[in-house]
């Protein structure tokens, strides 16, 4: 008599039995077209246990849970997984998640025409006689579900590409709690919450590890993994580097683990000269898509100071990237905004003329609105300025090379190859890729939605690194930011948006996250202050 | 060889009904008289028959058979072959403007005009729609034609009342069911003959009257003696159709492409002006088969008696 | 502000716009044709005209909503209507066993279809375009290009056959009782689940405006000489079709897979089986449409069907259908299918000239989908 | 290991895949033929047969790459096929400025279909749909239906004259060597940039391999009456459009714009600018089709270019391009032509039965992508 598991077919009753592991990941090894992105990586965790993997962008940590989670079958790498100690042969998804294996990919994997309540579900139905779906009964626990991550006012039966990025997250996670679950893999789960939602979330964790599930925490915020792992990993370049308790790790000491160097400050603040005024948006108000009676953003005005480094902050939903999109000309719906750029007044109606104006946009949704899968990595980060590489319509290769390969060295994008697919990169190094580009133009005004989402602490140092620069020679960046520390970390002013609406100004001179949080959720509690 | 030469034959067609009958009577008659036949079809597109008249002529055929699907499309490839040295002939629809070297049909415009006589026959009086060929296709105009010939004095005397015409996309039966069902709504089913161009497309009347419990009640025309159309015509839902002897047309026009690689002189029955020349020509004489002479296409061996379910 | 709102109303309800294209279309022609267009017969004839379309297009809406096309209906229509004659006619075979033949036919060679998609992973345009040859090929050769007539005559009353009107009267009775216990019962489910419900009005308005649809609707075609049996099928699959897509699993797993197939993957759906289904389920509409066009015409002509594919798949895309896969509805699909009968229909009353019919045709088509984007309703396409 | 390295080869270079298809199919006919398939004067019909679609296909591949289909195309050619004829024929005008005057108003009503696609936002596939019966019925009523002809023997000669073998091989030997300086400029400026460089013997290998190639086909063709002036025409198109495609801005837009509209869209490239020029474009090679159309058969007909759009699209397909946008070659879409002709003329000199062509056709097609699917040079497809 085999157990429930052996009889799927997947788990072979080769091995021992006993182990006080929930799974070993023992010497993967996964290629992709000669390229070795993992090199005998060996993972274990115990049942209740939760193991914080960090490394670098592109050291292969979604890779390592990709093959975990069945997504690469098996047979397409090397090594061995026991899972309860027997040999886990997952052929697909559906294998992995017979066994309890649950996974939240760092990309959102959402269905934009179904529902939220569908999406929740999407595999795992609740039906009635057979195959007919029980919506009622999908509702009613989509509710609770949502209640649980407390996100309020969510309609489970409306499509979910109404809403953002940040509540597309959290359906996220209501997906993988609705399974039943022995080990949750988090990838990035975090990269699009706030603070008080990622709260939340790191809670949940700590209830399920009480009842005994497993997880595997992926995360750049590091101060999330020292709250809630018991454990590290760290990875680099696909090799297994350390493995030891939480407790006998500090977030500095993971960091050199990761970066294989020291890095002192994360937040490498350098003295840049605020100058006079250079931009302004009076009045931006967006009328939501699909309502056109509801704002988004309500007659927002803000000025922008030449080097100055301009954060964003607020609640998912809030309104702040409506606000930026509004003002590059690329807000779907209806809105309106008077801009002046160096006293003169400008048109923008399509991303296009921002550009030409001097303003540029690194999108939020990486994905969606920053990358060109198929093409190059080289070909993206020059897309948005070929002319300047091209005489009479004809594209110098060379000199655009040249460009390239600069580019990729400054920021230090991993690729193999410049004329790489940039859908094979990691989601950081995409990130970068993506940056470069919108650089590339030399804009006055830089505006970067959620600039380091899923970038390894190393480049978020190369990053701003590369921000003081920019303001230092004068140019102005405005940055929409969830991560508090690095709101308060870089920007010389402070912005507070809450349901549309500006809800706070603040000169960065001892200002507090308290400060802002509370100007967020409360206009009344702060006194915004014309700096 | 001029012993056993090689015939090219460029059917418009094979899709359709009668060209099939051509082709296996053609290629019976040809073996006989010790020549090869290379068989192409178009499938109703003038491009890739041109294409195709151009690999049989690089394949030096001796003659080449054609029916046009467009009779003014093929100039310059038959250009070409006379320059190779072969001979041409037209085969039941005439090309124009081209250089051929001999044309064997019925004449259409005197089935068209039988199509005509046998509604009018039937239903001397009272409204008539038109059901045409298709639009692309030039006999269907050359139909038309002879149509209108008989019936125009028809016309003209107040007799005859035209309540509506359409073409026939591709001579689909299922579109001139539609065009049928459209017609009896408009005149409230108030007609009283339907001068159908061909078989195929009759029965897409018929079906319509069906709808209406008509069949049988109106006139219908229709041409080629398909087994369906010979079967209604017994039945008595069509009124006629026309039988042309296909067989004849198919190994006349054999005898006559070996003759032609013999270098031997056919005998021709009258000289057609295509606009480039006065071509020599057979032509043959169409029969008006109705319920009474129904018989003639199992005499002729064109069916058998049990496949007319007689 | 007035017009937002109207705008609203699109959106949330597209079936709206739609009946607002076919009612402008008729109001139209009815005047153009001097009151013929809009009477029981005529509009008979236009439900019957659009039946075979319809039945294409239903499969063809899961095919399009499931991301993928498929080409070779026109060919397999032509196929499986060629096999139902040739074994009725030559082989002898009853009408039943030779439709329930076919159906599996079809069912198989959709299947087939779907399995060189899905798991040879050649695309489907390709597939569909070597089957539009393939097919039509076979069925060329199977009859020897002869059109086989003539059919039984119980086959025929398939095709030409009315519902008795008495019948019709109590199917469409049942029809809109079922409708009002299933409204009732989701009220009460909802109430006792403590889930949000719509207003209650809302849902009487619904329920009182489809019963008066299908009151007007049968008490026309009665005026006629009742439901012509195609149209009642076709009324059939829209329920079973509309059914499959917005309630069952399988139904949601295809919007899923057009919508994003990667994360329906990576959320443990068979991707690739749900493709195949639909395929399959494409053959079987084939095999449907085949019959039923042998039914009509009496005959099994080997180049039926011929075109078959462009009506079916511009019938989704009027009907609101994406492009891109991942939305769409089955009445839309079949409102669409209604566009394209009332447009060749009432030209044809009208008895406009045959290049000014395509002309025509051409143009309102763009012109109606045009509508439908600016009225909101068709973002995603 | 072998075994991937033959596949990685094939990957990198996608042509060998397809060049390699070719050479089994004209070695398979070669055989059958008894040695008649390879031989110049079939050879010469083949190109010759391949240069409209190839035309349409030079187009096409760039609307597919945009994300976006036209289905016009056939009835386009044949209405700017009959405007040819029309003004030639009908209007006495001379050759040049009729064919002048239709370049014009098929890059009009191509920039006419793409504003209908980008600004009025109605999806490509209906805009086809419309313009497939529309342009069908204008031309159509423009031309009453009747084929217009005989075309002036200047307009003839454009179709079935010949460039003469000496000028061809001058041309032949311009285009190598400018390859040659090419190569050779692009070395000698990486080297000076600093930038690496491939292998040298692989250039020289890839200038050698060209080399060959223009000679043999050259050669070939004067073998017959020198290269047939249709198929010069689609070669200096090829040259232009691979240009466009890998060395201009625009090009790199193209496949920016089918790679991922909104990302590019943000990058600050006018979208709908880019798609609007495609369908010029794509315009403009109608009218070329069409003029060569007309050329080719001596006549304007009211029917040419019916189902063009299928072999031109099949072409793209069977060439690697991708069915979601953002990948595919020039050269790709010329090589499906010549498959297509190839099979097309192949079946025919084996005399194979009409049906049977149709159905093996249909699973040659089907095959030939798979095996493109299985080598893995087709991924994203
Ligand atoms: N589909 C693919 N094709 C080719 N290379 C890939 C593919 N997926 C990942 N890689 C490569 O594998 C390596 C590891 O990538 P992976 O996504 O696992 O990194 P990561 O640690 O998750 O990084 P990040 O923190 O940026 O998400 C990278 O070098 C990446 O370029
Ligand atoms: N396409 C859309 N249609 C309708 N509503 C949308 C759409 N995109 C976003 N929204 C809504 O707009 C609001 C603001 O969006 P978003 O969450 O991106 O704001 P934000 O302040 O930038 O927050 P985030 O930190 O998530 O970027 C959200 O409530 C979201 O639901
Ligand atoms: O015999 C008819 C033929 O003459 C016509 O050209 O095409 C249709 C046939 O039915
Ligand atoms: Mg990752
Ligand atoms: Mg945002």
């Amino acid at each position: 008599m085999g157990n429930p598991a052996g009889e799927a077919g997947f788990l072979h009753d080769e091995g021992v039995g006993v182990s006080e592991y929930l799974f070993e990941m023992r010497d993967i090894v996964k290629e992709f077209s000669g390229v070795r992105a993992l090199n005998g990586i060996n993972l274990a965790v115990r049942p209740g246990e939760c193991v914080g993997l960090c490394g670098e962008n592109g050291a292969g940590k979604s890779t390592l849970m990709k093959v975990l989670s069945g997504v690469y079958p098996y047979g397409t790498w090397e090594g061995e997984i026991l899972w309860d100690g027997k040999p886990l042969h997952a052929y697909s998804v559906r294998d992995s998640e017979k066994a309890g294996i649950v996974i939240i990919h760092q990309e959102l994997m959402l269905v934009p025409q179904l529902s939220v309540a569908e999406n929740i579900f999407l595999g795992n139905e609740i039906r009635k006689f057979g195959g007919l779906m029980d919506y009622d009964a999908m509702y009613a626990k989509a509710d609770a579900l949502l209640a649980r991550l407390k996100l309020k006012g969510v309609n489970v039966a409306a499509p979910v590409s109404n809403y953002g990025g940040g509540y597309q997250q959290l359906f996220e996670i209501a997906k993988a709690l609705a399974k039943n679950a022995r080990l949750l893999i988090l990838d990035e789960p975090s990269s699009s919450l706030t603070s008080s939602e990622t709260d939340t979330l790191l809670s949940i964790i700590e209830d399920l590890k009480r009842e005994g599930v497993a997880c595997v925490y992926i995360s750049h915020k590091l101060e999330e993994v020292a709250r809630v792992c018991d454990t590290v990993t760290v990875i680099r370049d696909g090799k297994h580097i350390l493995t030891k308790p939480m407790s006998e790790m500090t977030t500095h000491s993971i960091i050199t683990a990761m970066v294989g160097r020291e890095i002192d400050n994360l937040f490498p603040k350098s003295e840049h000269h605020v100058g006079e005024v250079i931009f302004e948006a009076r009045h931006v108000t967006c009328w939501d898509v699909a309502n056109p009676n509801r704002k988004r953003v309500d007659d927002v005005s803000f000025e922008l100071r030449r080097g100055e480094i301009l954060g964003i902050a607020g609640l998912v939903g809030a309104g702040r990237t409506e606000l930026v999109s509004a003002i590059f000309g690329a807000y779907p719906g209806r809105s309106t905004a008077e801009l002046v750029l160096e006293g003169k007044p400008i048109k923008v109606t399509s991303p296009q003329q921002a550009i030409r104006a001097g303003l540029s946009l690194v999108p939020e949704d990486r994905k969606r609105q920053g990358i060109v899968p198929l093409l190059g990595v080289g070909d993206n980060i020059t897309l948005a300025t070929l002319q300047h590489y091209s005489h009479a319509g004809r594209i110098d290769r060379a000199a655009e090379l040249q460009t390239v390969e600069a580019e990729i060295k400054r920021l230090r994008v991993k690729t193999a190859s410049p004329e790489l697919a940039i859908a094979g990169l990691s989601g950081g190094n995409q990130q970068k890729a993506v940056l470069t580009k919108m650089l590339l133009p030399n804009p006055k005004v830089l505006i970067l939605d959620e600039p380091t989402r899923g970038v390894d602490v190393g480049s978020k140092f190369d990053i701003y690194t590369l921000m003081f620069e920019l303001a230092a020679k004068g140019v102005s960046i405005i940055m929409v930011s969830s991560e508090m520390p690095e709101v308060l970390g870089v920007s010389d002013r402070v912005l507070v948006m809450g349901e549309g609406k500006l809800k706070g100004n603040f000169p960065n001179v001892g200002l507090t996250q308290e400060q802002v949080l509370a100007a967020a959720i409360d206009s009344a509690a702060a006194t915004p202050n014309a700096a | 060889s001029k012993e056993a030469p090689v015939i090219g034959f460029s059917i418009d067609d094979l899709r359709v009904e009668r060209w099939t009958r051509d082709r296996d009577y053609f290629i019976a008659a040809a073996k006989a008289k010790g020549a090869t036949v290379k068989v192409s079809s178009a499938d109703g597109n003038e491009a890739k028959q041109q294409s195709q008249i151009e690999n049989l002529i690089a394949q030096k055929v001796d003659v080449l058979v054609i029916v046009p699907f467009n009779a003014k499309t093929l100039t310059n490839v038959i250009a070409q072959a006379q320059k190779a040295g072969i001979k041409v002939i037209s085969y039941d629809r005439l090309i124009l403007g081209a250089d051929v070297d001999a044309y064997i049909s019925f004449d259409n415009e005197k089935v068209g005009e039988m199509q005509a006589q046998g509604v009018v026959n039937a239903a001397p009086k009272g409204n008539y729609f038109l059901l045409g060929g298709a639009p692309t296709d030039n006999n269907a105009k050359i139909l038309r034609q002879g149509q209108m010939k008989v019936l125009q004095p028809l016309i003209d005397k107040g007799d005859i009342k035209i309540v509506g015409q359409q073409w026939t996309n591709e001579w689909l039966a299922a579109n001139a069911l539609k065009i049928v069902e459209n017609a009896l709504t408009a005149n409230k089913n108030n007609i009283q003959g339907i001068v159908a161009s061909n078989d195929g497309t009759a029965g897409g009347a018929i079906q319509a009257l069906e709808g209406q419990k008509l069949a049988g009640k109106v006139a219908v025309s229709g041409q080629d003696a398909d087994l369906a159309g010979v079967k209604r015509v017994i039945a008595g839902t069509q009124t006629m159709t026309v039988y042309k002897p296909i067989k004849q047309i198919a190994t006349d026009a054999a005898e006559l492409s070996v003759q032609l690689a013999k270098g031997e002189t056919p005998k021709y029955t009258s000289k057609l002006n295509n606009g480039k020349k006065d071509v020599d020509t057979i032509l043959l004489t169409p029969t008006l088969l109705t319920k009474a002479n129904a018989d003639v296409v199992v005499k002729d061996g064109f069916y058998t008696k049990a496949q007319l379910g007689l | 502000m007035q017009a937002q709102q109207v705008q609203q109303l699109f959106v949330r309800y597209k079936i709206l716009a739609l009946l607002l294209a076919v009612a402008v279309i008729w109001l139209f022609f009815h005047i153009k044709t001097n009151g013929i267009f809009v009477t029981p017969n005529n509009l008979s004839n236009l439900f019957r005209q659009m039946a075979i379309t319809g039945m294409l297009a239903c499969g063809m809406v899961f095919v399009i909503i499931a991301g993928e096309i498929d080409l070779s209906i026109g060919s397999m229509l032509g196929l499986l209507g060629g096999v139902v004659a040739i074994l009725a006619v030559n082989h002898g075979w009853g009408t039943w066993s030779a439709i329930g033949v076919v159906l599996l036919l079809g069912l198989a060679i959709g299947a087939f279809n779907g399995f060189v998609v899905t798991k040879m992973r050649v695309p489907s345009f390709i597939v569909g375009l070597g089957g539009m040859l393939a097919f039509r090929g076979l069925v060329l050769y199977l009859t020897d290009s002869q059109t086989i007539a003539p059919v039984p005559d119980d086959l025929v009353a398939l095709g030409q056959g009315f519902v008795p009107p008495r019948l019709s009267i109590y199917i469409g009775g049942l029809i809109f009782l079922a409708l009002v216990a299933l409204t009732a019962r989701r009220r009460v489910r909802r109430a006792k689940l403590g889930l949000q419900q719509g207003a209650l009005w809302i849902d009487v308005a619904k329920v009182v405006a489809i019963g008066v649809f299908i009151g007007a609707f049968v008490h026309m075609l009665n005026d006629a000489d009742g439901i012509p049996i195609p149209v009642m099928i076709l009324l059939a699959l829209l329920a079973v079709f509309s059914y499959i897509a917005t309630q069952t699993v399988f139904g949601r797993h295809i919007y899923a897979v057009g919508g994003n197939m990667e994360a329906t993957r990576l959320s443990g759906v068979n991707v690739a089986g749900v493709k195949l289904a639909v395929f399959a389920i494409m053959g079987l509409m084939c095999a449907f449409a085949g019959i039923i066009t042998v039914a009509r015409t009496g005959s099994g002509s080997p180049s039926a069907g011929t075109g078959g594919e462009l009506d079916a798949i511009s019938a989704c895309f009027i009907g609101g259908t994406s492009m891109r896969g991942g939305s769409g509805t089955v009445y839309g699909a079949l409102i669409g299918a209604l566009v394209m009968a009332s447009l060749d229909s009432g030209m044809q009353l009208m008895d406009v000239d045959n290049s000014w019919q395509m002309i025509i045709k051409g143009v309102i088509l763009v012109l109606a989908v045009w509508v439908d984007v600016l009225s909101g309703s068709n973002r995603n396409a």
